[in-house]
């Protein structure tokens, strides 16, 4: 492949960065048209490289490597295989929309988007987005580390400068503590293997197809699935170390939050999986039933907490922990159901949660408050807002018709396959769920408006009726036809499982 | 001309589908435009299905009209679809309701493309889980159909429509865990959702051998009444079925005709499909307590219903009632399958779905009819409405008369069959539920009473809120459940005979 | 010829010398001082390295000049510190010198 | 035509005139009348050429008219329906017939056809005249039914139903009839459906028939389960009964048999209103008159009888069944009468004496007397018919002189306000007293007397000398009754101006009057028995043709003396002293045996509405309803939210927030915060002492490093 379209991809975003960071401070609108651009041509590239994925061959493919230190065995190394192409593309998507709803509408006196500084604001967004893009191509262990760190430092900027006064400090700190921590204790992890792989193999590389049969003895697996396992799944959300992201997502603005919950999730979960499972396959065997205690809590428990919720991100916020342990369950399955569920439901939850915030941001900005009880009416103030947060309850609920079912089914599968017992409990989850997707629709978009907000709430603009429109349009595309997706992801189980030896 | 005769099930099934989303591009605030194209479009499944009808080979064993597209390979479920003799009637059912059913709808006038939109997803849902031959299909169709349904009571509904479709909603999808659960232990053992292959597969399972470490006798229980429990609270049998009341009382007119009309047939043509076949020995087993569940639906339903002071609630309350005699002649069925008893009791069972889906609809229709005009359901309201209304009063006789079940109308005729089957098997429980056929008059002549009789009442008489006569339109509405209940009433072999050669390939 | 340890012994106790006289003393002046000696002891190890070892391979030499331009530099930027404290302290003694104190 | 699709066609004519009164022409009052009387006149005639045919066929019992059709798949047979004449159709078709077509003709007259309409008549409620002023002077006339057409109508579906009941060949199409003449029966008794009375009466109709027909339709199941058909021909064959009669039915020692006698009997207790089920007839008087003559005398409730009588083969194998039937009809003959004698509405007092004269023939079924109750049936059936229509126009009249005085408070009904209407209403007078008589079992002359005679000789025969005694004692108090009627109503002087005001009925209401009365008395000379006082006359025809229809021949029992004597006893003496009793009472408190128990008809409607009315509203509304539904199941229903809200709250408030948060979140950031507070002790600001420390950890570390290494 003469092209180097993944390494374009990652670079964008950067390239951008800088253009706009050249650009005066107060051409507003020509920071966002750049952004704009930027973001089209990377969404474009992704489809691109999503439909010219050799689904029949399977494997890495689209593989680069640059030299970047020899001596050490790093190499700038990008490639993509069933499971993460999926996620490039929701990458591109969430970027794409993102940039959409922080535009913002100077004349209708609507204070929606990002109004002061867009160019600081795009740019820390688009190196956060460059840092996804990378860990998501990289095959170079070390090149994954450096990208999730460029990823997650400009979170903390993001949330502290935008965020909801209130709580942005507190916040911000909190999460981007977390994410070191969990980073800290996985980098330890992956040195410790890089050292342990070159003594076994003499090569001393970061190289993960090297890496992948780097022979690790069960002691050895067994005793670093664990931190390397965990210091991901910190940023994926996992059970114990859930809190940031609630308090994470209520801090962040619209963009970012979207960003946070819709990409950067699905990246600790991703790296974990890459890292751990896929690197440590025994240590992976020996550890399933934890993961898998952890997640079946963190579905049943994120659903119960989202149930009392009165704050409509952090309702949103707790039920991506939920989901996000659905996306566990079906790792910690290691079979061939969960993990395809695993990987479709990482797409769908990315894109449904994009949705979510999106609209939540609309409503916030216009009626500047997030508390369910005070809302009300909104169906009829912004109507085409109110059909995209219903099909994106829907999707949320595991509707079947929509891509939250063509995910979650299978996960379900899997996990009858592995601790049947499980799988009843995790199902509860699904009828909270539902019961608090349908009550607070109920109570956000119909019943009557409020006299508090009666005058100034104005309809969506319309590039938000794009954003919204293109986020159900995937929903529903791999509901109806999960033949869109779900093969390609096989083909990236098929791997992880040959790793797994053949389980 | 020959896509359509080899795709004749699919385009039954997405022509409301894809007409709703074609709606989603028609200009706004064209109500009548809406409500005409909705209308004419939902003719296309009813012409379709009668061409299936004519040309449906009763005789010939097995599903027709076969149809497989792929779907999910990944867990091996397809868009497999297929009628019998049982599921083809349900499909006329379906669609010969909803055009009826959005002919009812003209009285609506707010948000009207909203509401055509969700009765044309609606049809394809309930269409879909009577097409199914693929277990996942059929869940998927099976939840789909809850979402339209929910809108409708939600958006259009009247007092605390809000506590009614939540709950509604979130009953049905409580009941309908445990099917999912069950649903994908079959997929996961089997690798495939086809039934066909299922039915085999699963009954080939015998109780000794060990599944998911228990053994598959157990395992195979809990199944039975995960699926019992799914299907018991979409018939509603007895304890499960305190949503229904709620539901219609506050659905709109046409939304509450195809609530009754056709949303609680899929519960009973899941015990169908699914638990007689799937399930033929514990259903054996658990006969009687299936049975005394279907008693006291009907019995519990004829009284709750006697007691009730709104008009829609006591029609909503007969519904349990003659779901029960579903339910009974299926315990029946499934206590002594194969034997003629068995097999009148499932004639009876299966008529009796497709009577009380022509006579509830019609009832309620009815009551609509009036709600429309005073604007309220209090009996007590009523009364003395004879000498105002006296068509519309005859056409309530005739059609409460169907649903009372007397001879010569088409309820008997299925009650008649119910109770021949299921007397020699459940003796007793048909015995005590004949206490509630008794009470099923009581009741229908107390609505009679309350709302047609008695003197002429002043307060409908004059005035701004003067009582006008049914309209042609809805007459219209009325006219083919009419001649359809007298004609089965009368002459019941035309759609007996399809639901008899299938009932006796069933077993 | 002198055996290389006493050489070592020499530049121990030279080294330690500078290390007492670095930690012990109040001025600034004469801790800078303490670390002149520091050096020069490591320089006569170099040297004596160098001489004991193979003279062909230089590094000792040159290692030992490194040394003279390090000392050199850091004496220079000490003082310089130790001069600019003084103007606006008009103090000397290390102990005075703790506005670093987090 | 061959006979058998004149047969089917019999049933269709009413109900034609039933859709097209409905659905066309219920406008104009002539030409739904006209269209109903036509089909009535159509029936009746296809109904005589059947029964001419059927005396023409030698032995119709073996090889009756019969044919049927594929009516319900049922498995892999089919059930088969159709139509059956046989003699005692044939018998039964021909009084049909006659009654049906009395009572289309009579109506017209009874609803006043051609008068003015009311002035302020309304819908539901019975006309009150209208006031009509011919050359000046004003008089009120009475006006026309506003809901005449409807009359009709209802009245032809109901000779449908009763039509298709009489031809059917099995107990399906039996049933179908059955219930649809219960539904008209309810349409009709509150055709009036304004009046309250009339619309609880209504109900209470339907629902106490409704009773009966349930277990009917259990008694039906059980029959097809046993014999796997219901068709009648099917059914009496020598070994099916054979088997009904062997196979226990496992439910209190009754034969297969004896249990599907006993339920279908107990249909037609609620059907013909025997004792338990007897209290809806009395109030169904509440419709109009030609209601209550049709259904409630005539057709209607021969029914029952007529239904016991077909499936007599069958109920007769059981001794224990036909005990039963034994008692019921003798109790009820006695306790009616009872009743009759202390009514003064006119209706009423007929009502009472159908119920007994009822217990009679089933006391006669019974006793195992087929042809007996056979014929009792059909000249009851005259005879009952005229006395209503005869009540009828005695109502009518008095509404005449109601009208014609204006105060509305007098009750034209209430036999004390009538007296001396014999001058005022001739030929209703006459009728009524061979109706009467006929009721009475007036000696040779009137058709009651052989029928009855039949029945006492039978009892008395076959030794059911306890039964003869009741029904002799019923006799006696039949007699007494009507003679009260009579005199209370015609004879003697008029007691209120409205009776002395009273006019004759027109000669539509008259003309049926006179061709009833002559059945009353001719149809009992078809039934004379052959050596009836030892002088032999013609063979017995209708001894002869009836019994055909059982396989084998009732023999005809020896002719005695003492039933004659005791039948000829109880009437006169029961006529003179009614007569004598009441020549001279012209008031209800003289009346001495208005005792308030027999007055309230032993309060059985109290009892009733204590017993199961009471009980059935509080088990419905309270228990089922308030407790079950809304309390127990919604109850538990109502706790999963709160629940699942309160579970929420108690992971976040008490798990998430404090442990999570708090103690590891921020619990160790406080950790770190509190280390480094310490550690920052080390930060003298002091170079020296950094060095001292750079120094003492080099030579830990030195010593640490040198000493492990060395291992």
């Amino acid at each position: 492949m003469n092209f180097p379209v993944l390494s374009i991809i990652t670079f964008t975003p950067i390239v951008a960065a800088i253009i706009m960071l050249l650009l005066p401070a107060q051409r507003k609108n020509e920071t966002r048209a750049v952004a704009l651009a930027a973001a089209i041509f990377a969404l474009i590239l992704s489809f691109w490289v999503y439909f010219n994925y050799d689904r029949v061959a399977g494997g890495y493919q689209f593989v680069e490597t640059y030299n970047w230190l020899p001596a050490l065995g790093i190499a700038l190394k990008f490639g993509v295989d069933g499971m993460s192409t999926p996620l490039v593309l929701l990458t591109g998507v969430v970027m794409f929309t993102g940039v959409l709803i922080s535009w913002g509408d100077d004349d209708k006196h609507v204070m929606a988007g990002i109004q002061d500084r867009p160019r600081e604001f795009f740019a820390f967004l688009f190196i956060l987005a460059s840092g996804v893009f990378g860990v998501f191509v990289s095959l170079d262990l070390f090149m994954l580390f450096f990208f999730y760190e460029i990823a997650v430092f400009p979170m903390y900027l993001l949330i502290a400068i935008w965020g909801w006064v209130v709580t942005r400090e507190y916040a911000a700190m909190k999460l981007t503590l977390y994410l070191f921590m969990g980073s800290v204790v996985s980098l330890v992890g992956v040195i410790v293997m890089y050292w342990v792989a070159g003594q076994n193999t003499g090569v001393y590389t970061f190289d993960m197809l090297q890496m992948e049969n780097a022979g690790f003895s069960q002691t050895f697996q067994n005793v670093w699935f664990l931190p390397v396992f965990l210091g991901f799944a910190v940023l994926g959300g996992i059970w114990p170390f859930h809190n940031w992201s609630p308090d994470g997502h209520v801090a962040a603005p619209t963009a970012v939050s979207m960003f946070h919950a819709g990409v950067l999730m699905k990246l600790g979960a991703f790296a974990a999986l890459r890292v751990g499972i896929m690197l440590l396959p025994e240590g992976a065997k020996y550890w399933s039933w934890l993961i898998m205690l952890f997640a079946g809590v963190a579905v049943v428990y994120g659903a119960y907490i989202a149930f009392v919720q009165k704050d409509l991100k952090y309702m949103i916020g707790f039920s991506s922990v939920s989901h996000m342990g659905l996306v566990m369950l079906g790792f910690s399955t290691l079979n061939r159901a969960g993990l395809t569920g695993a990987g479709v439901q990482m797409f769908s939850h990315g894109v449904m949660t994009a949705l979510f915030f999106a609209i939540t941001g609309m409503i916030y900005d216009r009626s500047h408050t997030r508390q369910i009880p005070e809302l009300g009416g909104m169906s009829k103030l912004m109507p085409f807002a109110a059909i995209g947060f219903i099909i994106g309850g829907l999707v949320s609920m595991g509707m079947p018709g929509f891509s939250g079912f063509v995910a979650e089914f299978p996960i379900f599968m899997g996990v009858w396959g592995a601790q049947w017992l499980v799988a009843v409990i995790a199902s509860i989850s699904i009828i909270i769920t539902a019961a608090y997707i349908m009550r607070n629709i109920r109570q956000v978009f119909f019943g009557d408006v409020p006299e508090k907000l009666e005058g100034h709430v104005g309809d969506v603009t319309v590039l938000d009726k794009v954003a919204i429109t293109t986020l159900c349009l995937f929903m529903i595309a791999i509901g109806l036809f999960p033949a869109f997706m779900v093969p390609m992801v096989q083909t990236g189980v098929e791997n992880i499982l040959r790793l797994l030896g053949g389980a | 001309m020959n896509f359509i005769t080899e795709h004749l099930l699919f385009l039954i099934l997405f022509t409301p589908a894809l007409a709703a989303v074609i709606m989603l591009f028609l200009p706004n605030g064209e109500n009548r435009l809406f409500r005409w194209f909705a209308f004419g479009v939902s003719f296309i499944p009813l012409a379709l299905s009668l061409v299936v009808w004519f040309d449906f080979r009763a005789a010939q064993p097995g599903f027709q009209f076969q149809e497989s597209y792929t779907w999910y390979e990944a867990i091996g479920s397809s868009l497999h679809l297929g009628v019998d003799g049982l599921s083809l009637s349900m499909v006329l059912l379906t669609t010969l309701l909803t055009p009826l059913a959005l002919l009812a709808s003209f009285g609506i006038n707010e948000k009207v493309k909203a509401y055509m939109m969700l009765f044309l997803f609606l049809e394809t849902g309930m269409l879909g889980v009577f097409m199914a031959l693929d277990l996942l299909i059929f869940f998927v169709f099976w939840e789909v159909g809850l979402v339209p349904m929910y809108f409708l009571i939600n958006q259009w509904g009247s007092a605390n429509r809000n506590y009614a479709s939540l709950k509604f909603m979130i009953y049905t999808m409580g009941g309908s865990l445990g099917l999912l659960l069950a649903v994908q232990l079959l997929g996961v053992l089997f690798g495939t959702f086809d039934l066909v292959t299922l039915y085999e597969r699963w009954n080939a399972l015998g109780a000794s051998d060990t599944l998911l470490g228990m053994s598959a006798g157990t395992v195979k229980t809990i199944a039975f009444w995960a699926f019992v429990i799914a299907f018991a609270v979409k018939v509603p049998l007895w304890p499960f079925h305190t949503w229904l009341p709620d539901a219609h009382t506050e659905a709109p007119t046409a939304g509450s005709m195809i609530l009754a009309g056709v949303l609680l047939k899929l519960g009973a043509y899941g015990f169908l499909r699914l638990i007689l076949p799937l399930y033929p020995v514990e259903a054996k087993y658990f006969a009687g307590a299936l049975a005394f569940l279907a008693t006291a639906a009907i019995v519990f339903g004829a009284f709750a219903s006697y007691a009730q002071t709104d008009f829609k609630r006591l029609v909503a309350y007969s519904s349990v009632n003659h779901m029960g005699f579903v339910v009974l002649g299926i315990a029946a069925a499934a206590f002594a399958a194969g034997t003629t008893d068995a097999t009148l009791a499932l004639n009876g069972a299966i008529l009796q779905m497709f009577n009380h889906g022509l006579s509830a609809a019609g009832m309620f229709f009815l009551v609509g009819v009036i709600y429309e005009r005073t604007h309220t359901r209090n009996l007590e309201e009523f009364g003395g409405l004879f000498p105002l209304v006296p068509v519309y009063g005859g056409i309530l006789i005739f059609t409460s008369m169907a649903s009372l079940g007397l001879p010569g109308l088409n309820g008997f005729i299925s009650e008649f069959l119910v109770v021949r089957g299921s007397y020699p098997i459940l003796t007793a429980y048909t015995a005590i539920s004949m206490l509630g056929l008794l009470f099923t008059g009581a009741y229908i002549l107390k609505g009679i009473k309350k709302v047609l009789h008695g003197p002429m009442n002043e307060h409908w008489a004059h005035g701004e809120h003067k009582l006008t006569e049914i309209s042609t339109r809805e007459i219209l509405v009325m006219a083919p459940l009419m001649v359809l209940i007298l004609w089965i009433g009368i002459y019941p072999a035309w759609i007996l005979d399809v639901i008899n050669k299938a009932v006796v390939m069933l077993f | 010829m002198v055996p290389l340890s006493w050489y070592l012994i020499f530049a121990a106790a030279l080294f330690s010398i500078g290390l007492f006289g670095v930690l012990s003393r109040r001025n600034a002046v004469a801790i800078l001082l303490g670390i002149e000696l520091m050096l020069n002891s490591v320089n006569i190890n170099l040297a004596a390295f160098w001489r004991y070892g193979d003279v062909s391979i230089m590094t000792g030499q040159v290692f030992a000049i490194i040394v003279f331009a390090v000392a050199a530099a850091e004496v220079a930027v000490g003082l310089a510190l130790v001069i600019s404290v003084y103007r606006r302290r008009n103090t000397v003694v290390a102990d005075e010198i703790d506005m670093m104190k987090w | 035509m061959t006979t058998t699709t004149l047969i089917w066609l019999i049933p269709l004519p009413p109900v034609l005139a039933f859709f097209l009164i409905v659905l066309f022409t219920n406008r104009s009052k002539w030409l739904s009348h006209t269209i109903a009387v036509g089909a009535a006149l159509l029936s009746w005639l296809g109904s005589m050429i059947v029964f001419v045919r059927a005396l023409g066929v030698e032995h119709l019992g073996e090889e009756p008219f019969e044919s049927s059709i594929n009516w319900l798949p049922t498995g892999d047979t089919w059930f088969r329906v159709g139509v059956l004449v046989d003699p005692l159709t044939a018998a039964v078709l021909f009084f049909v017939a006659w009654t049906v077509l009395m009572i289309f003709l009579y109506s017209v007259g009874y609803h006043n056809f051609g008068q003015p309409e009311g002035d302020h008549d309304h819908k539901g409620l019975s006309p009150h005249g209208a006031t009509v002023d011919e050359h000046g002077h004003k008089h009120v006339v009475p006006s026309v039914e506003p809901m005449y057409s409807r009359f009709f109508a209802f009245i032809g579906l109901f000779a449908f139903g009763m039509y298709t009941l009489v031809v059917s060949d099995n107990l399906l199409t039996l049933f179908v009839g059955w219930e649809i003449m219960g539904l008209c029966s309810y349409l009709l008794i509150g055709f009036w459906y304004a009046k309250p009375s009339a619309r609880d009466a209504a109900i209470k109709a339907f629902m106490t028939t409704r009773v009966g027909d349930v277990f009917m339709l259990l008694g039906i199941a059980y029959l097809y389960y046993a014999t796997g058909t219901l068709s009648f021909r099917q059914i009496f064959t020598e070994q099916v009964l054979h088997t009904l009669a062997t196979v226990p039915s496992g439910f209190l020692g009754f034969s297969a048999a004896g249990l599907i006698g006993l339920l279908l009997f107990i249909g037609t207790i609620g059907k013909s209103a025997q004792f338990p089920l007897h209290v809806w007839l009395p109030d169904a008087m509440e419709g109009p008159t030609p209601v209550s003559a049709m259904i409630h005398a005539a057709t209607m409730v021969s029914a029952g009888v007529y239904a016991v009588i077909r499936m007599f083969p069958l109920i007769s194998l059981d001794e224990k069944t036909m005990a039963i039937v034994a008692f019921i009809g003798a109790f009820t003959a006695i306790f009616a009468a009872t009743i009759a004698v202390a009514q003064n509405d006119i209706k009423r007092v007929l009502a009472y004496s159908t119920i007994s004269q009822l217990g009679f023939m089933i006391a006669a079924l019974g006793m195992h007397a087929y042809i007996a109750a056979v014929f009792h049936l059909i000249t009851h059936a005259f005879f009952k018919a005229l006395l209503f229509l005869g009540s009828g126009s005695v109502i009518h009249g008095m509404e005449h002189g109601v009208l014609h005085t204006g105060n509305h408070h007098v009750d034209p009904q209430d036999m004390f306000n009538m007296g001396g209407l014999r001058k005022k209403m001739p030929i209703t007078f006459w009728t009524f007293l061979i109706g009467g008589f006929a009721l009475s079992g007036f000696p040779l002359v009137t058709a009651g007397f052989w029928s009855k005679d039949e029945i006492f000789a039978d009892a008395f025969a076959n030794g059911y000398i306890v039964i003869f005694i009741t029904l002799a004692l019923a006799a006696f108090l039949t007699a007494f009754y009507t003679m009260r009627q009579i005199t209370l109503t015609f004879l003697g002087e008029p007691r209120t101006d409205e009776a002395e005001h009273a006019q004759e009925t027109p000669w539509t209401m008259t003309t049926p009057l006179v061709i009833l009365a002559v059945f009353a008395i001719g149809y009992g000379w078809v039934g004379i028995p052959e050596d009836f006082m030892g002088l032999h006359l013609q063979p017995n025809w209708f001894h002869e043709f009836v019994g055909g229809t059982l396989a084998e021949h009732p023999e005809t029992i020896a002719f005695n003396w003492i039933p004659l004597l005791t039948s000829l006893v109880v009437a006169l003496g029961g006529l003179y002293l009614g007569w004598l009793t009441y020549r001279n009472v012209n008031s209800a408190a003289e009346d001495r045996l208005q005792i308030p128990l027999l007055k309230n008809k032993y309060y059985f409607d109290e009892a009733y509405d204590f017993l199961f009315v009471k009980p059935a509203t509080w088990f419905a509304e309270i228990f089922v309803y308030q407790w079950m539904d809304k309390g127990l199941i919604d109850g538990i229903l109502h706790i999963f939210g709160p629940a699942t809200q309160g579970l929420g709250s108690v992971i976040r408030n008490y798990f998430d927030v404090p442990v999570i948060n708090r103690f590891f979140g921020d619990g160790s950031a406080d950790v770190t915060y509190g280390v480094g507070a310490r550690l920052r002790a080390i930060q003298t600001g002091r170079i020296q002492q950094y060095l001292m420390f750079a120094l003492v950890i080099f030579i830990v570390i030195g010593a640490a490093l040198y000493f492990f290494l060395r291992a």
